[in-house]
């Protein structure tokens, strides 16, 4: 493995890592709010991270450039589903935590 | 064993289970559901059957499921307004065997 | 790199299984969605990691085709599934 | 094969089976679907894993699109038409199963597929030998618009017979959207140029590489989807003919290759190998847009021109 190799290997992990603190966010915050804050950092920065590594290793501008746009769709879909279904659930009532 | 294996043993399972729900489930969006496994099942076992050899995978399968997938939705959307014509019609989405009798004496 | 790659994809997947819990226990309905969003955004990934460990381009198609239709369930659920709140379709 | 993949494959062929079980069992309709929906996900992932991209293509676009919308849609009308009636009691109905003749019928064919898995017999050398004459490089899409065209013609047909059944079934009329808001309308804006350009890339792709028209009528058709969930609806004149024309248009087009072909002394749908890889695009072409339309209208359930004009 030489030195990209390290990186993209680096930048995977951290990608990895954001997906987990997404999943143990959707387990373990207390309610719909919380919990899309924390699917959020799974789509915007997990996946980003994953996709730049990829885009490290694929040696291909246009493989690079696909990945990117793959990623801003999610982030698209990512930010209208999460605001839709905030929005949603407030006019449904759906109480907020209080400590 | 190789990873079609898994794949053809799992598509059995989920005849099986397919089945076992068609079976047993009153509801029909419910029947839908079980139909839509048992079509995965077996689409799962035609391909697992026909899957990576030394030659490749075989492509006829892989059309075969295709069209089977497009069929398989268009089926479940025709099922869906059977269901709902059936519901707006007799006020259950359930076929009338499988429902509780409701006679006089109830 | 390979390892690296499947050790990633078999790490999702197990994010993705973890996740699974949510759809089960809810409690409310958007719960359970946001879940299967999580889901969608996972798949896109294990699909662009296994493109690149098996050397498949056309998974990234594939990834495409999920990032591109990851709105259209949870727009269902939004839009019909979800009990509307009363004053909602009066709006002209 | 590495320790590794084998338990990839082993997690996604146990999650499958567990989230079927699931689906099925779970008392609420709702999270039945919502399981239901994760199923298509992961077996997407599986056809990945089988080397089957093209499967796995419709797959994403059929399971993780349009099923899970169409679930959804028929489970909110369902709640209006009859409140009560979306709990079923599934315990009640497991008991009293039939349970010992599924299990001799899952012993033998787990039998038969174990006893079937040591020599896969597959056509891909038959496959290999005549792509050449097929007019696409892509082995499926040779199957599917060349060697087997007999299955597609009637399979688009099944699309068309599946929608005059349901319009012959006059379901309750669509309720009135409600309006988008201005996060959903600008989702569409920006999302639905790019879904067309998915749907006529992978079109084009598929005669050299996974993709076709069935992938690309499903991602046109969840375009469809999308923008009626938001409320878009066609312009009155182009409900009547138009529509009904971009329906037909595929299995029409179809028919009508096939009988010219007939009438020059050929066998059915047997292609003259240098006109082949253009009249598989055009066919392929006009089928996408009857998928996209077909699949879009099934969804909504009624015939458009029944709703009042907006």
């Amino acid at each position: 493995m030489t030195g990209p190799d390290y990186l993209a290997a680096l930048l995977l992990l951290a990608g990895a890592l954001f997906f987990l603190a997404g999943t143990l966010g959707l387990l373990r915050f207390p309610d719909v709010y919380t919990r899309l804050h924390a699917l959020t950092k799974a789509d915007n920065v997990g996946l980003g991270l994953i996709v730049l590594g990829l885009s490290l290793q694929s040696g291909s501008w246009l493989v690079a450039g696909k990945l990117i746009l793959i990623w801003l769709l999610v982030l698209l879909a990512g930010a209208s589903v999460s605001h839709l279904i905030a929005r949603g659930a407030r006019l449904r009532g759906i109480p907020e935590w209080r400590r | 064993m190789s990873a079609a294996g898994f794949y053809a043993l799992a598509g059995v399972a989920l005849v099986v289970l397919g089945l076992y729900g068609l079976a047993v489930q009153a509801h029909l969006l419910r029947k839908l559901l079980a139909v839509n496994i048992l079509g995965s099942g077996v689409f799962l076992v035609l391909v697992g059957l026909g899957g990576p050899a030394d030659a490749g995978p075989d492509p006829v399968p892989h059309a075969m499921v295709i069209t089977g997938i497009v069929v398989a939705v268009s089926a479940t959307a025709l099922g869906l307004v059977l269901m709902l014509k059936l519901t707006t019609t007799s006020g259950r989405p359930t076929l009338e065997d499988d429902a509780p009798r409701e006679g006089p004496e109830a | 790199m390979p390892d690296l790659y499947h050790a990633l994809t078999l790490f999702l997947l197990l994010n993705l299984g973890a996740g699974l819990w949510r759809v089960v226990r809810g409690p409310t309905a958007a719960d359970r969605m946001l879940a299967a969003q999580l889901f969608g955004t996972t798949a896109v990934a294990i699909l662009l990691v296994l493109a690149q460990a098996g050397g498949v381009a056309a998974l990234r198609d594939v990834a495409l085709v999920f990032a591109l239709l990851a709105a259209v369930a949870a727009v269902a659920f939004v839009r019909r599934a979800w009990p509307q709140p009363e004053d909602e379709h009066d709006r002209p | 094969m590495s320790l590794l993949q084998t338990g990839i494959d082993a997690l996604l062929a146990l999650g499958l089976v567990w989230l079927a079980w699931r689906a099925l069992a779970c008392p609420d309709l709702f999270r039945g679907i919502v399981l239901f929906i994760a199923f298509g996900l992961l077996m997407a992932l599986a056809w990945v894993r089988l080397e089957a991209p093209d499967v796995a293509l419709a797959e994403a676009a059929i399971g993780a699109g349009l099923t899970g919308a169409l679930l959804l849609a028929a489970l909110a009308r369902l709640n209006r038409i009859a409140p009560a009636g979306t709990r079923a009691d599934t315990r009640e109905a497991w008991r009293n199963a039939p349970a010992l003749l599924l299990v001799l019928a899952g012993a033998g064919l787990g039998l038969a597929v174990l006893s079937l898995l040591p020599e896969p017999a597959g056509l891909q050398a038959q496959v290999a030998a005549e792509l050449g004459r097929s007019g696409v490089s892509n082995p499926v899409t040779a199957v599917l618009l060349n060697f087997r065209g007999y299955d597609t013609l009637l399979e688009v047909l099944v699309l068309l017979l599946a929608l005059l059944a349901a319009w012959s079934l006059e379901a309750e009329p669509p309720r009135r959207e409600a309006a988008p808001g201005p996060v959903l309308d600008l989702l569409l804006r920006l999302l639905l140029p790019v879904l067309v350009l998915a749907a006529a890339y992978l079109l084009w792709a598929g005669a050299h590489a996974p993709g076709g028209a069935f992938q690309a009528g499903a991602v046109l058709g969840a375009a469809g989807v999308l923008a009626l969930l938001a409320g878009w609806r066609l312009q009155p004149h182009l409900t009547g003919l138009p529509l009904r024309l971009a329906i037909v248009i595929g299995p029409g087009g179809f028919l009508l290759v096939a009988w010219a072909l007939l009438l020059t002394g050929r066998p059915l749908l047997e292609y003259p190998p240098a006109l082949a890889g253009a009249l598989i695009l055009l066919i392929e072409t006009l089928a996408t847009l009857s998928i996209a339309a077909t699949l879009a209208v099934l969804f909504q359930g009624s015939r458009p021109a029944a709703e009042p004009p907006a």
